[in-house]
This record gives structure tokens, C-alpha cells and sequence, in this order.
């Protein structure tokens, strides 16, 4: 191989909001042309390094230099001193707080924003060789459980930890199994709920996709804890990947002896099967999930008894997500105090988010319970799609709310979700710009409960259906200021009095787009306008007459014939025949027709 | 009373009694039962039903309400080219309902009907998790991101 | 029994661990309304979906509302059952249920007797918010020989589901569908005439709302009586005259007996018979055989199969054909009373006055639905000429006299023509489950012994327990007996017959829980079990009272053997009061 | 088969594989072919590293993996040279993929795309 070139990387790119490492690239270039050096020395546009707030970052290899806070003007100093002396550009160097001087990425990677728990092994191990995953201490928290540890002590590691529940309500995991724990029974069962129904959530299916051992293993553990032999995974039938990678990971833990009869020669016993969902978002509720098991309609049932007391087919059954599953092994290799030490008082750890919507950087990521909206959406994020202006980022999705940019520098944590109306759910994080309108978003969002919606409580299935329609009425121009008060009323009837979390919080994103966007709602009831311009019956199509040239185009182009004018005249759209369908407008030249 | 004849190949019979015995006929199974059915012949009709009925001893009525219960199992054959728009949220705040009309038009189709030469079935799904890629479209196996209302036209030739 | 404090509208009560705050609430005379929820306590049958969310109440301390139909007391608990909060949710929750609910009420057949009505009145709904842009939720309706099914109307209470699946056993319903279109329905949305259904009509007897009715038989009736041309008679069943009274204000276990008579009379029918009459002639027939199967097992018979299950039900008798059609020769062969009723009266009766019997028209009064079937099942017509032409329920017949302005109370006690009209006690108690294994006994004791019994109440056999057993020393023969009420009690017993494991010599089996009296066509008991009891009691009363309380003593029946059937199970016997039973079971064809 | 019998088997287990996956020779490249890679078509990028680089006889161990997360740059994948970290690389197409194969597996010289950790691990 040859020997090591110099290289220049600068972070950002095409999708990152600091519009200045472009000509920092440029200038580095320029620089390096100036001496003659372009051919040696490569100058590399690279993603995020996950240290926006020091960007521009620019890094040099060999020796994995970083200068933060650089800008074009430095270029010239980097290359003169950096790349043709060899000395380090001190001024561009980060100082932490005492003074201290850290060059490397290494050093700085401290103040990266994302720390991998979670999705430590996503992307790291072939998830179909149980052998990498050993290597990346898979079952090794098992095999210390198994050795060391009784039950109870397990228990208490996990509520130490402060681990809480992921999949939306946040209930503190090792109370959970606690009691589990106590009721006893000659038969119980641990299940984890990969029923991931969120639209625009995927964190579930990655962790199953990319690191299935995490799951068995904790599965295992947690079965030992709660004196269960029996595990069953609820997974979605539309999820075809996970379930064969779950598939192979089983049947090869189990010829290792890691899952089955006597595991890692210890006398335990635990195995896991897997059972379908087939597309039912109130499955993820863990009644609903425990009726589907046993085969029957995923319809919810009263809680009291949990899942803890009377579970699957009767017994007591511990029903824990996928990506509380996956805290599991580290808490116990690493300790109670090494968890709980990131995050906030009340929500430790890290949580994964679903990145997606208007934002450049969709995808996964996880970070400490804490982080605030602002860190996420516009460091790790790289902001919003076409230097657009964010509007709102919906959390929770369907039974979540929206967070405005009131809440960009709320630490983002159980607790701070709910109060902002708002509630963590699974993880799905849904960014909004200027051109979406929150009506739309709140009747989006309805929609998808009343199909989802099971029927067997009124106010879900009924309420629900109201909601929506008078949301569509309002959309179509056709609401009144008493039919906010009406929306605020039934939204408030059905959180109160549904049976299951899906009816209580469904309402949510009516609540908080109406309590953040009301001047919105009013806009659509009062002078029956839509401020972002997306609901089609409040939409006017106008021809500027300044800008018309009286081409034609768009008269020959309607399809009703909506538009008159002379040729070389003004021409006019006559908003009583317009169906708005919008081909005048994509046909016109001049941009000469607006929305209004 | 009951007086419907279940009309069924014997082969058909056959694969759906070893589907049910392949879960030991446990009446817990059932919707592993009618994943492996559905998966076999496409969809669930009726005497698809009644088999499974009289295997795991479980109603009919009981295993239509549970067909009827999950998006995922359908009673009408698919297309031979089943069109799926996602219409999970980041999907949707990207168009993606857009695109769905573009297809309900071009198509002749509401979602969930299937055209008359049994070429193409419409449905919309629930993110597909490729959030990345958004809107997305698949036609059978195949996913189709970034799609605009325009390319609607372009995809379905590609199936003509 | 370990027992809790809870406070309710600051009110407090004791209560045993396990009790509902819906049930604390009333031990305080706080009358929470409930909607989907329904107990027959006697019967353990409880519908508890928590659906409705119409009693919903607020618990201290708690985020949400809470159904109090299901949420248990627990100690030191505070309820506030009357709030602001809690009466704005459950008018809102109404106004919800209402909005998808048809406002037809005037012509709806449970208006005045639905409990959505009933709940809509007392919440005080004047209008519903938005009802012009809320969409409905519509289904196809559907008429079955029995059965209306308008699912329109359905609030998704569940008890239909819960009657069919819980406590039948039939399986014809089930939830279906999801969110706002979800319904309960049989399989395929078909019509209940293509599903497992018996009729039994335990679904109609509990529906809060016009989702499920009965068809309607008054009209062609009226027609009937209409027409000079015929001669119609009308036969009642026992259980009617004991909850008929309930429809006009009586107390529930009033007999009205003369008093329906009377009625009936008024109404127009040329004779006014007792469906009792017809119930002695069974005891005639199936108890011979059952006499004669004993007898043959005893003698070492193998082709003499026990037990010997009673058929008088026609719901039972579609179920055993739906689902223990290899059981189908073990069943008594004798037809049901009405049945049997049709068939001496369109024969011996008919020719007694000289008509044909085209131009005699038999109506049956039933506390039942499935009674609607059975009459117009092929194997009981002649020519296409039903034995019984049609069967109206208890209900229909009280709205028949409401409509002739008849007022019940204040008739005059009548008389049940004769022949067909005379009966004994032994006749009346089919009204109630155990009854007719009771009548069964009482003659064939007497018959097989040849001594006088010295006791006619056979406590033992009575009572509301869903699986009951009793040994009755037929002096030396032990004969066990084993009772069901309920189709759910009846498969186990129906199980254990076709494992071998039975050792049962004779099974009575009614379909309806509380057997006849609490029929699916009798006046609705809103889910209060004490009216069934009241209404057994009232049959046994009847029975009492009676002269003459075993079947082989009716003159009537001997003088009807001795005119025209010859001797029980005689050939004529056979041909006129015997049927046979078809395998009913879903058969899968295999296509070529 | 390896049976683990205890957590010693276990260790030993780990041991060998971290020796044999981490062993400085070895270049591995590791393609996320998780849904969303596969939806942006990671298979294509898998299956012509796997044959590109058995034709340009450079011995290295291609792997599939999960995804990283990176949806927005699907398909991804992460070249390990030996002795230095690994470097991730977005949006790859085959065209890319060559310039992969040419430029830094070959040469360590980086081309444009990289995704550099962005998150802390737990270590």
C-alpha cells in the first residue's frame, strides 16, 4: 500500500445548514492550486462529524487533526502552516473549558451530540453470525446473570439504572419485572413488542435488522429475572428482513446452547418464538399485543389486571419493546451508575429517533435523554430541506403533539413531552416546515387513528371519526369559531373516558397543533384561508397582471376553461369555474400565477 | 342454518390442512395460520375459512373477524403488480397522498381494488422504512423513491 | 370475607374485595347509568367489554375516567360519580354513540323498550353537535326466519357476541371489521341463514337496541284472522302466560293464563288451545321411548344407545345438527310440542270439525324465536301446508292486543277449549329448564314401576345451576339425569356423550339460559335475572295448582290415543308425532 | 458447532473472533443492507464490491450488515483498512463504489461522501 497521502475533510455538504464550509472548500482549494499542490493532496467534502456547534470542522489526515469554527478565511493559514510546514494552526484548535488544548477527533468525540447504547451494534456485525456478535459482547450480560447473580439482584441493576420503558409510556422497567416477579405462577412469559406502528418510526425494525442477538439476549435475562422460560417476539408481518434475521439469530443461539435447554450449561432454560402481527397499530398496545398472540382480534382490554398478573393465555407476562430490550446487556455489564449517569433526573440513557420530514439528515439517531429539539433537529439533522423555516416537529407520532419553536431548547425527555402536550412515544420524529399546514397535519394524523382505531370503545371509534370530519370541514372552508371550541371539547372527552393509550391520546394532535397554531385554525375558520397554502378548497389561483404577458398558455392549458384574456392581455382566472388543479400555474412562464 | 358448499381442490384442501397441522391445530396459532395461508394462495377467501375453521376448531365467524380486523390480510386476490404508496408521515408530509391520487387516476382504482385484467392492485401502507427515500412507492417487490405525481405514469409502463 | 372502604359522591360504603364501584355505588343507592354492560347473576353471565364508556367516573388520583362497570373498589378509594367533567364526558360519549345511531325510534320495533332511548332520555340529549357532517355507519340489513338483523343500530355493546360465543357456544357472531365500521356479524357479512346460527334468540333477548329483533309474524296472522275462509287456532306455550303480564305492567312471575285466554279470544281465534296439551302427548311419546330404549340397553341392546336426549327445543335440535351430527340418532325422535301440536291438529282436530286442513290455520304463541324455524322446516309441511302456520313470540303477541286495544289487566279469567286445550301440571313445567326431564319422569316412573309415585315435586331436577345431575331410584333402578340450560352446558354434556364418557341415561337440554322462560321471544329482562326467577317460580306455581300433574293422566291425551293414535309410539304415532334429524355440519367439496 | 457450555466457552468464543475480525491484515468492508439500504439498493453495491474486489484480487472481507441510520444517504457501507478506523461512505452507487474500491481501499485516499462517526460508543 502506498504510503499515506494528506488529505483535507471538511464537514457538510450538500445537506448541511452552515452554508460556510462550501467556500471554505472552495477557498482550500484555491489555496492548494496556489501552491501546487491540488494533485497531491485531496480536498474531501465529508458528512456530519456530529460536532455542529464547533463547525465548520475541518480535519487532516494522517494525524486526525480537527479544527473547529474554521472558516474560509482560514484556509490560506491551514494550508501555508498545516499541510506545507507541518505545524499545527493552535488558534483553530478546540480549547475545553479549562483551556485545554485537544486536536484529535478522538479527543473531541466527547462533544459529539449522539451516543450509540442502543444501536451500538447496528451496522458493526454481520447479524447473521452469532459469532460477531459474541465478539461485541453479545450473551455475556447472561452468562454474568446466570453465574453471579440472583433474580432479584438482576431487578435491582435495572432499577437502578432508571431504565423506562420505550415504547412510549415511559413505566420504569425493573418495577416492571419486579412485578412480574411476584406474581407467582407455575408458567410465565417474557415478549417483546417489535409491533412498531408509528408511521415514519423504524428504530425497532433496525435494532431487530442489524443486531437481533441484543434482543435474545435480553429477552433471556429478563427471563430469568421474572422466572420465565418462555419468550415470544411480536413482530410485523411487513417487517420480512428483521423476521428472518430474527429467525437465524434464534436458531443459531439455540445451537450455540445460548437459548433452549440448560443455557451456557447453567440449568436455565428460555426459548423464544416468534409471532405475527399483520398490520393492527392498536397491537402495540400490550393488552391488544396479548390478544393477537393468542390469536384473536387485536381489541384492547381494561387495565387493571397488567399483563404482570394476567398476561398471555393467563399468566403473568412481561411485555417490554425492543429498544428497552436493547439497554439491557450494557446496564448489566457496565453498572446501574454508568446508565443513569447520561440523561436527565427523571429519563436516563439515550433514546433513538426516527429522523424524517422536512429535515436534510433523515435517519436514526440516538442521543441522551436531554438533548434538546434544537441539538437534534438542526446539528444532527443539518436543519430544515431547502433552507426552509421549521415549524414544528411532531413527536409520538399519531398519539403524540407538536413541539413549536418555543420548545427548541427544551431538554427532551419524558416528562418535558408530556408537559409540552407532546409525548415521546416510540420514537418517531416528524420535522415541519413553513409549507405545512397543522389543520392538515392534526387531519393527517386522524385519519390514520380512525383506521386504526379498533371499534370497541365509543369515544375511539366515534369520536375519533367526528374529529376527523370536522377537521376536513374546517379544512374545506366550511368551519366556525364554535367548532374549535367543539374540537377542543370532543378531543378532550376522548383522552378522558377511551379505554386503551390509543384513544387517549389520539386527540393529541389536534390539542397541540390547536393550542401552538391556533391563529392557523382561525385563519381557516374566520377569513378561510390556509397560511401555508395547502388546503386545496381555501387556495385561490390569481394571475399578477404586471408579470402577465398574455401568452395563452395557461387559458389553452385549463381544463374547464376557468381563464380568459385577450392574447398579449393580462389574463384572468375565474375562481367560480377554477377546480384548482394547478396546471395553469406549472405552465406559466412568467410566474405570473399565484396562490392566494 | 349452514348450507354453503365449500368448494375447494383437493390439493388446496390438503395444503391448507398441513399449513394447520404444521401448528400442531392450535387455535392460538391463527394468525401464523392465515399468514402461511395468505402467503400460499395470495389472499383468504371464504373457503379458505371454513378449512382453517374446521381445523382449529375455531368459528368462522370468529376467523372472519380477525381477517377483518388486520390491514394485512385481504379476502380479493391481488394484482399481479400489487402497487403499495407508503403513507407513513414522513411519506406524507413529502406528497405521498399526491402520488396516491395520481395512481387512483391513472388506474381507474380506489385503494384496495384491484384492476379488471388483474394487473394491478392499489394499496397504501404504513412507512416502509426507507423514511430516506420518501415518498415511496413499491410495485411488488420493487421500491420506487422520490416519486412525483409525474413519474406515476412512467412507473406503470414500466409494467405494460 | 375481606372487605374494603370506599367513598362515593362523599358517601362511604363497605364493600367486599373484588366489588365494582358500579355495585358500591349502588349499595349506596347511586345509580350509575351502564350501557353495554349486563349481568345475569344467577346464571353467571356477565358482558363486560367496557365499551360504552357511558358510566365512566372519576377515581381520585387517577389521570383518566374510569368505567365503573369493571373498575374494582380499593381501599380508601374516592369516586365522584356526578362531576362536571364526568357529566360532560358521558353526554359527549351519548351524543358520539347517538351520531352514528339511526333517529328513526317511531318506527323502530324497540321503541319504548330500548335501552339506547332509555339512556338518551335520562342524559337529557336534545341535539346532536355536527350530525350533519357526521357520516354513518350503514350495513346491509338482514331477515332470517327468525332473525332481523339491522346493524345500523348496533352501539357495539358485544352482549350479541358474548350470548353467541360465551355462553352458546354457537360461534355464529363475532366482532368484525375494525373502527368505525366495526359490527358484530356472522361470517362473510352473510345473512345469519347461511351461518351456524340455531335461532335460539338468546342475541335478540339482549340487544339494548332495534339491532336485532324478531320477524315479525302479526301481520300474516292478522290476515288470517281476516279471512272467513279459515278456521284459526292458536296454541300458547307454557312459559308464555308467566312473563306475558310483564308487558302490561304486571309484576314479573304474574300468570296471566285466563286472562290470555281471554285475550286471545277477543283477538279472533276460533279456538284457543294449550301448546301443554301437546307437551303431555310428548311426555306420551318420549318417555315411551325412553322407556323402551332403557329397557333394550338393559336387556343388553346394543343398538339401544343412551342417553336419550329430549328434542322439544328447536334451537337445541339446530344445534346438535350444526355441530354433533353423528350424535343425530341419540336424540328422543319425538317432535316438539308445537310440532306435535300442528300435527294432531291438522289431522285429528281438523277432521274433528270437518275441515281441511288447508282451510285450518294453526298460530303458536312461543317465548321463542327458533320456534319460527321449526315451523317452516320442510319435513313439518303436508302439500306445502305447514302442521303450524306461524309462530309469533310473547312479544308479539302483547303488541298484537296493545294494537286491539285490549287491556290485559283487566280481563276476565278464561278457558282453554277443549281438547286441545286440556293439560297437565306435568305439561306446564316445560316452561322452565328441567321441566320437561321432570314430566318425563313422573310418567315414566309410574309407567315402568306400575306404582304410584308418592311425591310429584322432584326438587332436585330445578334450579338455575347451568350442568345439573340428579339419581332417581326408579324403585331400584338408579336412572341418572343430567340438565342443561344454555347451548354452552349443552356441549359439555354432548362432549362427554360422544367420548363415551356419559353416564347419563337421559339429558334434558334447553337452549335458552333458564330454559323456556327465558326465551329469546320473551318480554326483555334488561339483564335482571330476578324476572326469570319470578317467571320459574310462576311456573311451578301453575303446575301446583293443577289437578291433574302427570301427562299419562290427561283424559284428553288417553281419549286422543284411544280415538285416533292407538297406543304411544304406535305406527300412526310414529308417522304424526316423530321426525328425524339432518346432519346440518358444513361439508367441504372438493372440486375436480 | 460450538456449544457454549459456560461463560469461559463464551470469552473464548469472543477472543477468537474479535482476533480473526480485527486482525490488522485484513481490509473489510461492511455494506448496511438493512430495509432502507436494500429499498436504495445496497444487494446491487454488495453483490459488485464482491466481485470487483475478487477480480481486482484485493483480498478483503465483504460483509452485510444492518443499517447505520443513515437514511439520508442510503446506500451506505464502511470500508476498515487495516490498522486505521473504519470510514463510512454515503449515497454509494457502483460508480462510487469503484471510486471506493480505486481510491481509498486501495490508495487510503478518501473521495467525497464520507460520513464520519458522528455519535460516541459505548466502550
Amino acid at each position: 500500500m502506498a504510503r499515506e497521502k494528506m488529505q483535507i475533510l471538511i464537514c457538510g455538504g450538500t445537506s448541511c445548514s452552515d452554508k460556510q464550509s462550501e467556500a471554505l472548500a472552495d477557498n482550500l482549494k484555491l489555496e492548494l492550486e496556489a501552491n501546487a499542490l491540488e494533485n497531491d493532496i485531496k480536498v474531501v467534502r465529508s458528512g456530519c462529524f456530529g460536532l455542529c456547534n464547533l463547525g465548520p470542522v475541518v480535519k487532516i489526515v494522517p494525524g486526525d487533526v480537527m479544527y473547529v469554527k474554521v472558516t474560509p478565511d482560514d484556509a490560506r493559514e491551514i494550508v501555508s502552516e498545516h499541510i506545507m510546514k507541518g505545524n499545527k494552526v493552535e488558534r483553530l484548535l478546540y480549547k475545553d473549558p479549562s483551556g485545554k488544548t485537544k486536536s484529535a477527533e478522538k479527543e473531541l468525540s466527547v462533544y459529539k451530540k449522539q451516543l450509540r447504547i442502543v444501536l451500538r451494534n447496528c451496522g458493526i456485525i454481520d447479524p447473521e453470525n452469532i459469532e460477531e456478535a459474541i465478539a461485541h459482547d453479545a450473551y455475556e450480560a447472561l452468562g454474568k446473570v446466570l453465574t453471579e447473580m440472583k433474580p432479584l439482584e438482576v431487578i435491582k441493576i435495572i432499577k437502578d439504572s432508571g431504565l423506562r420503558g420505550r415504547g412510549g409510556g415511559g413505566f420504569p422497567t425493573g418495577l416492571k419485572w419486579e412485578i412480574a416477579y411476584k406474581n407467582k405462577s407455575d408458567e410465565k412469559f417474557v415478549v417483546c413488542n417489535a409491533d412498531e406502528g408509528d408511521p415514519g418510526a423504524f428504530m425497532d425494525r433496525s435494532v431487530l435488522e442489524g443486531d437481533p442477538h441484543a434482543i435474545l439476549e435480553a429477552m433471556a435475562i429478563c427471563g430469568y429475572s421474572i422466572e420465565a422460560h418462555k419468550g415470544l417476539i411480536y413482530i410485523r408481518a411487513e417487517y420480512p428482513l428483521a423476521v428472518a434475521r430474527l429467525k437465524t439469530a434464534i436458531s443459531q443461539a439455540r445451537e450455540y446452547g445460548l437459548l433452549g435447554k440448560d443455557i451456557m450449561g447453567t440449568g436455565f432454560d428460555f426459548d423464544i418464538d416468534i409471532r405475527y402481527g399483520a398490520g393492527a397499530f392498536v397491537c402495540g398496545e400490550e393488552t391488544a399485543l396479548i390478544h393477537s398472540m393468542e390469536g384473536m382480534r387485536g381489541e384492547p382490554t381494561v387495565k387493571p389486571p397488567f399483563p404482570a398478573e394476567s398476561g398471555f393465555m393467563g399468566k403473568p407476562t412481561n411485555v417490554n419493546n425492543v429498544e428497552t430490550f436493547a439497554c439491557i446487556s450494557p446496564i448489566i455489564l457496565k453498572g446501574a451508575s454508568w446508565f443513569s449517569a447520561t440523561g436527565t433526573e427523571k429519563s436516563k440513557g439515550t433514546k433513538v429517533f426516527a429522523l424524517a420530514g422536512k429535515i436534510n439528515n433523515v435517519g436514526l439517531i440516538e442521543v441522551p435523554m436531554g438533548t434538546t429539539l434544537r441539538e437534534v433537529i438542526f446539528e444532527i439533522g443539518g436543519g430544515i430541506r431547502k433552507g426552509k423555516k421549521f415549524k414544528a416537529a411532531q413527536t409520538g407520532g399519531p398519539s403524540g403533539g407538536c413541539l413549536t419553536e418555543k420548545h427548541l431548547d427544551t431538554p427532551i425527555d419524558f416528562d418535558n413531552l408530556t408537559a409540552a402536550g407532546s409525548m415521546m412515544g416510540s420514537g418517531g420524529l416528524i420535522v415541519m416546515d413553513e409549507d405545512d399546514c397543522m389543520v392538515s397535519v392534526a387531519k393527517f394524523f386522524l385519519e390514520f387513528t380512525v383506521e386504526e382505531s379498533c371499534g370497541k370503545c365509543s369515544p375511539c371509534r366515534i369520536g375519533n371519526k367526528r374529529l376527523h370530519e370536522l377537521l376536513e370541514h374546517i379544512t374545506k372552508g366550511k368551519g366556525t369559531l364554535a367548532d374549535l371550541d367543539r374540537l377542543k371539547n370532543m378531543s378532550y372527552v376522548i383522552k378522558d373516558t377511551s379505554l386503551c393509550g390509543l384513544g387517549q391520546s389520539s386527540p393529541n394532535p389536534v390539542l397541540s397543533t390547536l393550542e401552538n397554531f391556533r391563529d392557523e385554525y382561525e385563519a381557516h375558520v374566520t377569513v378561510k384561508k390556509c397560511p401555508a397554502g395547502k388546503c386545496k378548497d381555501l387556495m385561490e389561483y390569481f394571475i399578477i397582471a404586471a408579470n402577465c404577458v398574455g401568452c395563452t398558455a395557461c387559458a389553452r392549458v385549463c381544463p374547464v376553461g376557468a381563464i380568459t384574456g385577450e392574447r398579449k392581455e393580462p389574463h384572468f382566472i375565474n375562481p367560480s369555474i377554477c377546480i384548482k388543479c394547478g396546471a395553469c400555474m406549472e405552465k406559466c412562464k412568467f410566474d405570473a400565477i399565484i396562490i392566494q | 342454518m349452514s348450507s354453503i358448499k365449500i368448494e375447494l381442490r383437493q390439493e388446496d384442501v390438503n395444503k391448507i390442512k398441513e399449513i394447520c397441522a404444521s401448528f400442531n391445530n392450535d387455535p392460538q396459532e391463527l394468525i401464523n395460520v392465515l399468514h402461511k395461508c395468505q402467503e400460499h394462495f395470495g389472499y383468504l377467501p371464504a373457503e379458505i375459512q371454513e378449512v382453517v375453521s374446521q381445523e382449529l376448531v375455531i368459528p368462522v365467524a370468529k376467523i372472519y373477524g380477525v381477517i377483518t380486523f388486520y390491514s394485512f390480510f385481504t379476502m380479493t386476490p391481488k394484482g399481479k403488480h400489487p402497487i403499495s404508496i407508503c403513507m407513513g408521515t414522513a411519506c406524507y408530509v413529502r406528497g405521498a397522498e399526491k402520488v396516491l391520487d395520481e395512481f387512483k387516476k391513472e388506474l381507474g382504482l380506489q385503494v384496495g381494488q384491484t384492476t379488471k385484467d388483474g394487473k394491478f392492485s392499489l394499496s397504501s401502507l404504513r412507512c416502509v422504512g426507507a423514511c430516506g427515500l420518501a415518498p415511496v412507492v413499491m410495485v411488488g417487490d420493487k421500491t420506487y423513491g422520490r416519486v412525483a405525481p409525474d413519474d406515476v405514469r412512467n412507473i406503470l409502463k414500466e409494467y405494460e | 370475607m375481606e372487605t374494603i372502604k370506599v367513598t362515593i359522591d362523599n358517601k362511604t360504603v363497605e364493600v367486599p374485595k373484588g366489588t365494582t364501584i358500579n355495585k358500591a355505588a349502588r349499595k349506596l343507592g347511586i345509580d350509575i347509568p351502564v350501557l353495554c354492560w349486563m349481568e345475569l347473576h344467577d346464571l353467571n353471565i356477565e358482558n363486560k367489554p367496557a365499551g360504552c364508556r357511558i358510566c365512566v367516573v372519576e377515581v381520585q388520583g387517577r389521570r383518566n375516567l374510569a368505567p365503573s362497570c369493571v373498575t374494582k373498589c380499593e381501599e380508601g378509594m374516592v369516586v365522584k360519580t356526578h362531576t362536571t367533567r364526568v357529566l360532560n364526558a358521558r353526554r359527549t360519549v351519548m351524543e358520539f354513540i347517538l351520531s352514528d345511531h339511526p333517529k328513526d325510534c317511531l318506527i323502530c320495533a324497540k321503541s319504548g323498550n330500548c335501552e339506547l332511548q332509555a339512556m338518551a332520555h335520562q342524559l337529557g340529549i336534545r341535539e346532536i353537535p355536527g350530525q350533519e357532517i357526521a357520516a354513518m355507519s350503514t350495513y346491509r340489513k338482514d331477515t332470517s326466519p327468525s332473525i332481523i338483523r339491522d346493524l345500523d343500530k348496533c352501539i357495539m355493546c358485544r352482549r350479541c357476541e358474548m350470548m353467541c360465543n360465551t355462553v352458546q357456544t354457537v360461534g355464529a357472531l363475532s366482532a368484525v371489521n375494525r373502527g368505525f365500521m366495526a359490527a358484530v356479524a356472522p361470517a362473510f357479512e352473510q345473512n345469519l341463514e347461511h351461518s351456524t346460527c340455531t335461532y335460539c334468540g338468546q342475541c335478540v333477548a339482549v340487544c339494548p337496541t332495534g339491532a336485532l329483533t324478531e320477524v315479525d309474524h302479526t301481520p300474516e296472522v292478522l290476515r288470517a284472522l281476516a279471512d272467513p275462509a279459515k278456521t284459526v287456532i292458536v296454541q300458547t306455550a307454557p312459559a308464555v302466560r308467566a312473563a306475558l303480564g310483564e308487558l302490561f305492567g304486571m309484576e314479573p312471575g304474574t300468570l296471566v293464563t285466563g286472562k290470555m285466554v281471554t285475550a286471545l279470544r277477543a283477538l279472533g281465534f276460533d279456538y284457543v288451545f294449550d301448546t301443554d296439551f301437546a307437551a303431555d302427548l310428548t311426555i306420551m311419546e318420549e318417555g315411551t321411548e325412553l322407556l323402551d330404549r332403557l329397557t333394550r340397553h338393559l336387556n343388553g341392546d346394543k343398538t339401544a344407545r343412551l342417553p336419550i336426549l329430549t328434542s322439544c327445543c328447536p334451537g337445541w335440535v339446530n344445534f346438535f345438527e350444526e355441530y354433533f351430527p353423528d350424535l343425530k340418532d341419540v336424540p328422543s325422535t319425538a317432535k316438539s310440542p308445537q310440532q306435535m301440536f300442528g300435527a294432531v291438529a291438522k289431522t285429528y282436530f281438523a277432521d274433528k270439525i270437518g275441515i281441511s286442513r288447508k282451510d285450518l290455520v294453526v298460530v303458536s304463541i312461543m317465548p321463542c324465536l327458533a320456534k319460527k324455524y321449526e315451523c317452516q322446516r320442510e319435513e313439518f309441511s303436508v302439500d306445502n301446508n305447514r302442521d303450524v302456520d306461524f309462530s309469533i313470540s310473547t312479544r308479539e303477541l302483547a303488541a298484537f292486543i296493545k294494537q286491539a286495544n285490549i287491556d290485559l289487566n283487566n280481563l276476565e279469567e278464561g278457558q282453554f277449549d277443549s281438547p286441545l286445550g286440556e293439560s297437565t301440571g306435568a305439561g306446564v313445567i316445560f316452561g322452565a329448564t328441567g321441566g320437561v326431564i321432570e314430566a318425563a319422569v313422573r310418567t315414566a316412573y309410574e309407567v315402568y314401576t306400575g306404582k304410584k309415585l308418592s311425591r310429584l315435586d322432584f326438587t332436585e331436577l330445578r334450579g338455575f345451576e347451568g350442568v345439573r345431575s340428579a339419581t332417581i331410584d326408579f324403585d331400584g333402578l338408579p336412572l341418572n339425569i343430567g340438565i342443561a340450560h344454555g347451548l354452552g352446558n349443552a356441549r359439555k354434556l354432548l362432549n362427554d356423550v360422544r367420548s363415551g364418557k356419559s353416564q347419563f341415561h337421559a339429558i334434558e337440554v334447553m337452549a335458552c339460559p333458564g330454559g323456556c322462560i327465558g326465551g329469546g321471544g320473551q318480554p326483555l329482562h334488561h339483564g335482571d335475572s330476578e324476572i326469570l326467577k319470578a317467571r320459574a317460580a310462576a311456573i311451578y306455581k301453575e303446575d301446583k295448582n293443577k289437578p291433574l300433574r302427570k301427562s299419562h293422566e290427561n283424559p284428553f291425551i288417553i281419549k286422543l290415543y284411544e280415538e285416533f293414535l292407538g297406543k304411544p309410539n304406535s305406527e300412526k304415532a310414529h308417522h304424526l308425532l316423530h321426525t328425524k334429524y339432518f346432519d346440518k355440519k358444513k361439508k367441504i367439496i372438493v372440486k375436480q | 458447532m460450538k456449544k457454549v457450555k459456560s461463560p469461559a466457552d463464551l470469552r473464548k468464543i469472543k477472543d477468537e473472533v474479535r482476533e480473526r475480525m480485527y486482525s490488522k491484515e485484513k481490509i473489510r468492508v461492511r455494506v448496511h443492507m438493512g430495509t432502507s439500504g436494500l429499498a436504495s439498493g445496497a444487494r446491487e453495491i454488495y453483490d459488485f464490491l464482491r466481485l470487483e474486489l475478487e477480480k481486482r484480487n484485493i483480498h478483503a472481507s465483504v460483509i452485510s450488515t444492518g443499517d447505520m441510520g443513515y437514511s439520508h444517504a442510503e446506500p451506505t457501507l464502511e470500508v476498515t483498512l487495516p490498522g486505521k478506523d473504519p470510514v463510512v461512505f454515503g449515497n454509494v452507487d457502483k460508480l462510487k463504489a469503484d471510486d471506493i474500491i480505486e481510491n481509498y481501499i486501495k490508495n487510503g485516499e478518501y473521495v467525497d461522501g464520507i460520513l464520519p462517526a458522528n455519535y460516541r460508543k459505548i466502550e
